[in-house]
């Protein structure tokens, strides 16, 4: 499968739905079940095609598109985007299983899941910065709507809007920077592999990178909810329907990320420099402030949210750290988080569906009547605590390893966060949603059926095939990982004197 | 010594900005009929002007089109709406005040760039005479003076959609 | 003289004359015809006038009369106003009073468009602006039953004709220090004239003139007035083809007449872009009347077009030409829906609109598109130009600081607008209350000219290609540009280069 | 003193602003568009100055177009302000304020 | 395929050759086998899944007892070519195994008490409804204790660090519909998490200093440069230990261990007595590389001076041992006393480590893994006997009617207690109180002699309450011996708990740390009084004070006549010296309250002031300014005018 059609799947699927008229259900559901399907497999035959070890892109295709303005369609894959592809389309597909049961409208949902997955591949697969906007803008109107007509809770309406707005103008402070890259760098062009070759020539002056990268940073990070520009994702994330949940917290939060790997590091390396001890410590603010705001909730899904941002801390540190292995660590986070938070998100919604409340205070036990989706979810959990075995795990760790040469103590206060704190809330979690006696809380369905299980079979074996065998993501990532990092590689063994001194 | 015409612009520029003022801004009457007189009076006086000025063609349109045609409707309408003075409220002397602040500051902008206005030719010698601006209105001018037509129309349909009492 | 350059003006005020005398044969149940044919005419233009029909370039009356890539471009957009707004009479018809009346009056609007986007000279400038202006005068107050309407008459004449004053005032002090009103001419001279105050004061007040037509702060007052109380479709035309006509004239003065004038306004250009578009970004807020919003929404917009112009750049004026195109597409799509059920339901209340997912799909799509694009969401059109127009901004922003603080502005903007724009999405699909929900019939061509702007609202924003080159031709057209002194040269050098 | 150009446009501008005063002072519709009235004949009071000075025959066509141009205005929009009136009995603007915020 | 690749298939082709130590590979994955086998496939019915998992326990076992036997008798050490987990720029860890004495030793523990810890448990568990889930877990948690005890690197063992965490935190939180047991679990993965903190930042110090984070490497780094380390050399050891102080509850970490025994008994003892608390000793031993190398600290903590790393642990073992043996004192339940005696064995070890005895303390580590085992699954046995009762003071006369149990029961009391000659017990205690005093620590000496007096008095304190004296409840009065299934590992832990001092395990480890390491002339049975005899003498003296002193208070006693003669400190000891009680009102309320100040700050802070503001402020701004737009064509004509006079005096100045 070519990338350009792995892209048009979703949009083919939507406008398949789209034509099917408005009482045939059972066809629109089976219709976006068949289409994230083949664009699953799709994915994971193009992961299994990609060679590791190789830097450059692969796959590549290209065409022209707005010749007049400098843009053009370029699609390709390497070893940082190879995981988000295939973390995309797994989270598409779980996401369309799990919204099998949607009841108001189901026509309209499926469409607007299928647009948003098609935005949410196009961000990663396109190598033209503006095409990477572009796609991820696509999925906001989908969001938008979903969340406003499928969506929960009483605060829905607020969240609503609070998680559109506030993604817009992260979004658009990010295109602001990205604007003025094209001015700046004066390559005419925002074709990543282009502007890499120019910026190789002639880097950008160090006020250009210093205008740029604050807009970047500011911009992209609040799409991936970094301190302090993170309140719109734990209440957008309780008020979203679970596919649109999945979708966004999943998938979409890492285009933010994805956009400041591709951008920030390698074209304002030197602002990085200058900006990566202030990131470290908002990257703090997440690991930790999060951390323990997450302490507090007794909603499940504020508290998976803030637990979602909390792991975005560990990125954002690795980000800072700006070395291969760091970065290495990021791409590994992101593709583990992005299967974690479809698979918690998806859990916690077939629990709040079938108990009618995400209110911890009033659950308990459920292990006993719901052991599928309560182990599964204890599995989440612990996963999310980064408990080896799982994705997150080899990603956080490497990231810690990554950023220990350069913030040591921030690495020591993220180590804290993630072992300890996430630790805290995730087992409590557990302690007072599934284990001790069960509570009053009326519990009207069951446990999942078999076929209900396949979404999150799906996504847990992915996080245990990574999480056992991270070498077969990290091995890809690496060599590009390489190419943009600022620091190649730490050369082993650094001074002591060097180490002892950081350390102080 | 003044010349003759040089005195009678200070009298048809005394006048004309002595009757706008009475027009726009009377201190004894708010009626609509006062200003409409003091505005045919604006008029004809300027005419004076345009004759001080040669364009004789002008002042003569001038008085027939608006002194005659424009100001005879503005009258005719004031007495069909049987509009009186606008006794009802009282000014806002706040609003006059700052609307002459605003008005005052445009004045002055306007009167002290136009005091160091030059004019382009060294003679003035253009003359309004009829012939010659038939000439430039019908060769130079002539798709505006097309497109006036068009407006004309559009005023007269205009004009009659508004007023008529009942439409199909 | 050449006066195959003048064929389309000439055949769109035929056009309405024709219009204007059928319906004295025409019986009054055969009346929808007229609007039909009106249409077809225009469509019939709008293909003659992009098609092979395009008059070539050149110019005519002692150069007053210009033809280039930009009246062309824009000449395009104004035929497909009308187009679409003759179309969207049809089924309305009913309700008109004076249908073949109305129908010629938009023809007659038109030829003011037409002949304002080939105006090289300051009077057939203020002509054909008045010719616009006046016959709106009319089309505003068309529905002299309502009372709202007659109100926003009288305002838009009062403004229209204070505008007019100020502008033919500042068109005097051009011609009295500059000796002439042609562009080029002037053009030609604006060294000298840039240094004459007499000359500076007449240029601003025509610009404000200008600015008075794209509704500019501060010179917006009447726009949210007026499009709330003229009949909808009078507004749509209003914020289209009016809008556009002006910016056309806009730019030719900005760019043709006196670029390096222009250059040197660049800054207060952009504050007056900035003040607009947070103008009408915050009002639009907390409006209720569909109609209104959109007021205040063309307000937002006029700023962003203004940003553009700011960067007097080719990439700048490129970008507005570019948004404009999808601006006019855009609203088009939204006023067909809400003339639609405003008429139906005798109100614009956004309270109207709910529950319209399910009761026209055809009509949320219109309305979900156009708001969407609106408020610049891939892939409608409107994010293609608002993309371009914080790219030129942006190409500023490295040196200026003015450029910085505006492009995050228009982004403040941008995310304000998303506010509202987004409640009528919301009041569409999950209004607070259970909306009626009978099934709305949308007569044919009425779909006709929903899908045209549809279709042209996703063609831009996906495959933009055809309308920038065709908006960087007319852009480049504005000759001296390159010309342009100060930073402006600079930055529009790579651009400059790039093309 | 030996009136110029100048002068001239002096009285143009006074009148201009005497005309905008009015503009913004006075309520009834009427008085206020026989004000802009006066803005019109101060622009063409420059035109035919500026016509005169610069020898340049011009300007007077301009003033041409500007009468025609307001009779026109004129006639649209005192048809209006009748409209107007039948439907509200009233041709002030404080009574024009259904439309607003 | 580039070189690097090919060199890992050609590893991975040659992982699974004839070679002896490749046998490891089979032994490490037959229990994950089992678990996956039990979650994928038999799950719904229990037998098969008691079965699949104890036959591949006990295959690992025979399997870890040939390795041993090839080991052990051809002495040589060798690890199998590694695979690549994640290679990134200076990052390499690789799956490799660790294949030496210490490892293939601790291999036949651990299997074997696994092993008979499940054929035990499929009688103590009979019926259970979760007996699936329970073997799953037991077989989880046996194939990452493996992996502890194979990694050959420190991330590595980090992983199965973790996941024996998690397998531990699955068994204690068995009966999860227990508070208690929820809560026990819970509080048990914690506070292991605070220790795998340490951990982590050590590997982080190590590695980034050394370059590596395998053994081996790190070894040979250190072998050429002792000082690789530098001023971290004793941070770097003490974050190790921090893992070691979770997973074998060191002071003030073990707050869990005696709350874990809410999980099933035979879960107490392999975890809690044989296995997962001993993987902290072992990982000191594993490492005891880095605290060979020279002590040092950082420039602001000069005040340290001479003191190393080793020294600290050893005073952290030696106060743990002697607190949690004040602390057994005067517990009443079963497992608590057998918890308390676990940390207090534990803090022995450590203390051994610390002594510079890493030999001493994997001797005692594996003595005790038998007798303890034998001795947790004999209080199950006894609990199971008594419908689930658990207060030594509600049973009683015992020990006629159980009598495999009570004898066995024993058997492990005496070796626990160190009876000379007889019990494995004696010679491992005795090779650490030689280890102390060979290591110049004679205060630490002191501690362990009192240490080994109070042992023998707090089990015989239970062995005399419960199985002496007259039935002092119902239940015990009508107990009834165990079944087969539960007696039968009884008998087999009683072996090694006599039989291990008769092989040469002491000389055995001991040359694992010192390559020029000679066996003693003369050992044999009466050993340690030929060569050390001033530890003898006291070890047996200790004993027989304690045992005078057991008999001399609670002969007959029916209550606990204790706490009268000691007052306040008995009411200390029964709770625990109050720690649970401080940590709860220190670190939890500690976290809880800065998570509530931040929560707090986030919805009133960064959510209502900076977003609600926004909004409101904005939604404000808008509702203000279209006040402008009065509807009034003067206020509309005064601000163009307004505008005109402002754009017009900007543009011409």
């Amino acid at each position: 499968m070519s990338l350009s059609q792995l892209l048009l799947t979703p949009f083919a699927g939507a406008l398949l739905v789209l034509l099917v008229p408005g009482n045939y259900r059972v066809v629109h559901r089976f219709i976006a079940l068949v289409t994230t399907a083949i664009t699953a497999l799709g994915a994971v035959s193009v992961f299994a095609a990609f060679q590791p070890g190789i830097a450059g892109m692969q796959f590549e295709e290209q065409a022209a598109w707005v010749p007049a303005a400098g843009f053009g369609f370029h699609l390709g894959v390497d070893g940082v985007n190879i995981g988000l592809v295939l973390m995309a389309s797994l989270v598409a597909f779980a996401a369309t299983c799990v919204s099998w049961d949607i009841e108001k409208q189901p026509k309209l949902f499926y469409i607007l899941l299928l647009v948003m997955t098609g935005g949410a591949l196009g961000a990663f697969l396109s190598l033209d910065l503006f095409f990477l906007y572009f796609f991820n803008e696509l999925a906001l109107v989908p969001t938008f709507i979903m969340m406003g007509v499928w969506g929960r809770g009483e605060n829905r309406n607020y969240a609503t809007f609070q998680i559109t707005l506030y993604l817009t103008l992260g979004a658009l402070i990010g295109l602001s920077g990205l604007a003025l890259l094209y001015s700046q760098s004066g390559a005419n062009t925002l074709d990543w592999v282009t502007l890499k070759a120019w910026l190789a020539e002639k880097p950008l002056s160090g006020h250009s990178q210093n205008l740029i990268l604050p807009l970047l940073l500011v911009g992209f990070g609040t799409l991936v909810g970094l301190f302090p520009f993170h309140s719109w994702a734990a209440p957008g994330y309780a008020a979203a329907p679970s596919a649109t949940a999945m979708m966004h917290a999943g998938v979409l939060k890492k285009v933010g990320l994805y956009v400041l790997l591709r951008v920030a590091l390698p074209f304002c390396p030197a602002a990085m420099n200058h900006w990566a001890t202030p990131l470290a410590v908002l990257a703090m603010g997440n690991v930790l402030y999060c951390g323990w705001v997450a302490l507090r909730q007794r909603d499940l899904f504020l508290l998976l949210g803030n637990s979602s941002l909390a792991h975005m801390g560990f990125c954002f540190l690795g980000l800072a750290a700006a070395n291969v292995i760091g970065v290495t660590g990021v791409v590994l986070i992101m593709v583990a988080h992005g299967l974690l938070a479809a698979l918690s998100f998806g859990l916690a919604g077939h629990l709040t569906k079938v108990t009618g409340t995400s209110d911890i205070d009033k659950l308990g036990g459920l292990l006993k009547t719901l052991p599928f989706v309560g182990g599964a979810l204890v599995m989440a959990f612990l996963a999310g605590c980064g408990v080896p075995g799982f994705a997150n795990f080899p990603g956080e760790l490497t990231v810690l390893f990554g950023a220990w040469k350069s913030f040591p103590i921030f690495v020591i206060l993220a180590a804290w966060g993630g072992l300890l704190i996430g630790g805290v809330y995730m087992l409590r979690a557990i302690r007072d949603l599934l284990h001790g006696p069960l509570r009053d809380g009326s519990i009207q369905g069951g446990d999942a059926g078999p076929w209900r299980r396949v979404p999150f079979l799906v996504l847990l074996a992915a996080l245990l095939y990574f999480g056992i065998n991270p070498g077969s993501l990290s091995d890809r990532i690496a060599p590009s990982a390489e190419r943009i990092a600022l620091v190649k590689s730490i050369s082993a063994p650094a001074t002591v004197a060097a180490t002892a001194h950081a350390a102080h | 010594m003044p010349e003759l015409q040089d005195i009678l612009f200070y009298a048809f520029a005394g006048l004309t900005l002595l009757c706008g003022f009475l027009c726009v801004a009377n201190p004894l009457s708010r009626n609509p009929v006062t200003s409409a007189m003091f505005l045919v009076l604006t008029i004809i006086s300027m005419a004076g002007l345009y004759v001080l000025l040669h364009a004789f063609f002008l002042a003569a349109v001038q008085v027939l089109v608006y002194a005659g045609a424009v100001m005879v409707l503005f009258l005719f309408v004031i007495m069909l709406l049987d509009l009186r003075e606008e006794e009802r409220r009282k000014l806002n002397g706040a609003a006059v005040g700052i609307g002459a602040i605003a008005v005052g500051t445009i004045a002055g902008i306007l009167t002290r760039a136009l005091w160091h206005a030059q004019p382009l030719a060294k003679v003035a010698a253009a003359e309004g005479a009829t012939r010659s601006l038939g000439r430039i209105l019908f060769t130079q001018y002539l798709l505006p003076f097309e497109v006036l037509s068009i407006l004309l129309l559009v005023a007269m349909v205009g004009v009659i959609l508004l007023s008529r009492k009942e439409l199909k | 003289m050449n006066y195959s350059l003048l064929s389309l003006e000439i055949l769109v005020t035929l056009l309405g004359v024709t219009v204007l005398l059928a319906d004295l044969w025409i019986p009054a149940s055969a009346r929808k015809l007229l609007g039909y044919a009106a249409a077809t005419g225009a469509g019939v233009l709008l293909t003659y006038a992009i098609g092979s029909g395009a008059p070539a370039d050149g110019t005519a009356f002692g150069g007053m009369f210009v033809v280039d890539a930009l009246s062309n471009y824009f000449k395009g957009f104004f035929l497909l106003a009308a187009l679409v707004v003759l179309l969207l009479t049809v089924d309305l018809s009913d309700t008109i009073k004076g249908y073949a009346e109305y129908c010629a009056l938009i023809l007659f609007a038109t030829v003011g468009m037409l002949f304002a986007a080939s105006a090289n000279d300051f009077v057939l400038m203020f002509v054909a602006l008045e010719l616009i202006t006046v016959t709106f005068f009319v089309l505003v107050s068309y529905d002299r039953t309502r009372s709202g309407s007659l109100e926003a008459g009288v305002k838009y004449l009062i403004m229209g004709a204070l505008a007019s004053a100020f502008m033919v005032f500042g068109i005097a002090l051009i011609f009295g220090s500059a000796g002439t009103t042609n562009f080029y001419e002037i053009a030609a001279h604006q060294a000298e004239l840039g240094k004459s105050p007499v000359f500076l004061i007449g240029l601003a007040l025509t610009l404000v003139g200008l600015g008075f037509k794209v509704a500019a702060v501060p010179f917006q007052m009447w726009a949210p007035d007026v499009y709330q109380g003229a009949p909808p479709l009078t507004t749509a035309f209003l914020a289209t083809g009016s809008k556009a006509a002006g910016f056309a004239l806009l730019m030719r003065v900005a760019f043709s007449a006196v670029p390096e004038i222009t250059a040197h306004w660049s800054r207060l250009i952009l504050v007056i872009g900035v003040l607009t578009l947070l103008y009408g970004s915050l009002c639009a807020i907390p409006q209720r009347s569909v109609k209104r919003l959109m007021g205040y929404s063309s307000i937002a917009n006029a700023g962003y077009l203004l940003l553009g112009m700011a960067a007097v750049s080719l990439s700048g004026s490129t970008a507005v030409l570019t948004y404009l195109g999808g601006y006019i597409f855009t609203v088009l799509a939204g006023f067909a829906v809400i003339a639609v059920i405003s008429s139906r339901a005798g109100s614009d209340d956004v309270s109207v609109f709910a529950g319209l997912g399910q009761r026209s799909p055809i009509l949320a799509t219109g309305l979900t598109v156009s708001v969407v694009s609106l408020a610049g969401i891939p892939p409608m059109a409107g994010f293609f130009g608002k993309f371009l127009l914080l790219k030129a901004v942006a190409n500023h922003a490295g040196t200026e600081r003015f450029f910085l603080v505006a492009l995050l502005a228009a982004c403040v903007g941008v995310v304000i607008s998303l506010y509202y724009y987004f409640n009528v999405i919301r009041s569409m699909f999950w209004p607070k209350s259970v909306p009626d929900l009978t099934p709305i019939a949308v007569g044919g061509a009425t779909r006709l000219a929903l899908v045209l702007s549809i279709v042209g609202v996703f063609y831009i924003g996906i495959l933009p290609n055809s309308l920038v080159t065709g908006a960087r031709q007319a852009a480049a057209g504005l000759a001296p540009q390159s010309a342009v002194a100060g930073h402006a040269a600079a930055a529009s050098a790579p651009a400059a280069a790039h093309h | 003193m030996i009136p110029g150009l100048h002068h001239y446009l002096i009285v143009s501008g006074l009148l201009f602003s005497l005309g905008l005063f009015g503009v913004l002072a006075r309520r009834s519709l009427l008085v206020i568009y026989m004000s802009l009235e006066l803005m019109l004949n101060a622009a063409n009071l420059a035109l035919v100055a500026f016509s005169r000075f610069n020898n340049n025959l011009n300007g007077q066509v301009m003033v041409f177009f500007i009468i025609t141009v307001a009779a026109a205005e004129v006639a649209v929009g005192l048809a209006l302000i009748v409209a107007l009136y039948r439907k509200r009995q009233s041709a002030h603007v404080e009574d024009l304020t259904r439309l607003k915020y | 395929m580039d070189a690097h690749a090919a060199q890992h298939a050609v590893a991975a082709s040659s992982a699974f050759s004839s070679r002896p130590e490749d046998l490891a590979w089979f032994i490490l994955l037959l229990p994950l086998i089992a678990a996956a086998g039990i979650a994928f496939g038999v799950r719904r019915s229990p037998f098969l899944s008691s079965t699949l998992s104890i036959s591949a326990t006990v295959t690992a076992f025979i399997l870890s007892v040939a390795l041993f036997l090839a080991f052990g008798l051809g002495g040589y050490a060798s690890s199998p070519s590694p695979f690549s987990w994640i290679h990134v720029g200076s990052l390499n860890v690789d799956l490799g195994l660790a294949v030496d004495r210490l490892s293939v030793l601790m291999l036949v523990i651990v299997t074997g008490v696994s092993a008979l810890v499940q054929i035990y448990s499929t009688a103590y568990l009979h019926g259970d409804p979760g007996l699936s889930r329970y073997f799953g877990s037991i077989s989880l948690f046996t194939f990452s204790m493996l992996g502890i005890v194979l990694a050959d690197n420190l991330v590595m063992m980090f992983v199965f660090w973790e996941l024996v965490g998690v397998s531990s935190y699955l068994l204690i939180g068995f009966w999860f519909e227990k508070p208690s047991a929820a809560d026990a679990a819970k509080k048990a993965f914690l506070t292991n998490r605070l220790g795998d903190f340490g951990f982590l930042l050590g590997i982080l110090v190590v590695w980034s200093a050394t370059g590596s984070v395998s053994f081996t490497e790190i070894g040979n780094a250190l072998g050429g440069n002792p000082t690789a380390l530098g001023g971290l050399a004793s941070i770097a050891g003490l974050l190790i230990f921090c893992g070691a102080m979770g997973k074998s509850a060191q002071f003030p970490l073990h707050v869990w261990l005696p709350d874990a025994m809410e999980g099933p008994t035979p879960v107490s003892a392999l975890i809690h007595a044989a296995t997962m608390v001993a993987a902290g000793v072992y990982m000191l031993c594993r490492s005891y590389v880095l605290f060979q190398a020279p002590g040092a600290w950082p420039a602001h903590l000069w005040f340290l001076g001479d003191i190393t790393a080793l020294d600290i642990i050893a005073i952290i073992g030696g106060f743990t041992a002697l607190l949690a043996a004040l602390i057994a004192f005067q517990q009443d339940d079963i497992k608590r006393i057998l918890a308390y005696s676990t940390l207090s064995q534990l803090g022995y070890m450590v203390m051994a480590v610390g002594c510079g005895g890493p030999d001493a303390a994997m001797y005692h580590l594996t003595t005790h893994a038998g007798f303890k085992a034998l001795l947790f699954l004999g209080a199950g046995a006894v609990i199971h006997a008594c419908h689930h009762e658990q207060d030594i003071w509600k049973m009683g006369g015992l020990w006629h009617r159980l009598p495999v149990t009570f004898r066995t029961f024993a058997i492990g009391t005496a070796a626990l207690a160190g009876v000379p000659i007889l019990t494995s017990g004696f010679y491992s205690k005795d090779a650490i109180l030689v280890a102390a005093l060979d290591g110049g620590h004679p205060v630490l000496f002191g501690l362990g002699v009192l240490v080994a007096a109070f042992t023998p008095f707090y089990m015989l304190r239970l062995v005399i309450v419960a199985f002496f004296g007259k039935p002092r409840t119902d239940a015990a009065r009508h107990a009834h011996e165990a079944p087969m299934a539960m007696t039968w590992p009884l008998i087999a832990l009683a072996i090694p708990s006599i039989a291990v001092a008769w092989f040469g395990l002491g000389d055995f480890l001991s040359a694992h740390f010192n390559p020029h390491f000679h066996a003693h002339e003369g050992g044999g049975l009466f050993g340690p009084f030929n060569h050390a005899p001033l530890a003898a003498v006291f070890g047996t003296g200790s004993l027989i004070f304690g045992v005078t002193a057991a008999f001399g208070i609670y002969w007959g006693a029916t209550t606990d006549p204790l706490p009268e003669r000691l007052g306040l400190l008995s009411r200390a000891m029964r709770n625990r010296f109050y720690f649970d009680e401080v940590y709860e009102a220190i670190f939890v309320p500690m976290h809880d309250m800065v998570g509530r100040l931040a929560a707090a700050v986030d919805r009133w802070v960064v959510s209502g002031l900076g977003i609600r503001g926004a909004h409101g402020s904005v939604e404000l701004a808008g509702r203000a300014l279209r006040l402008l737009q009065t509807g009034n064509l003067q206020t509309y004509t005064f601000l163009f005018a307004a505008g005109v006079a402002v754009v017009v005096f900007v543009a011409t100045k």
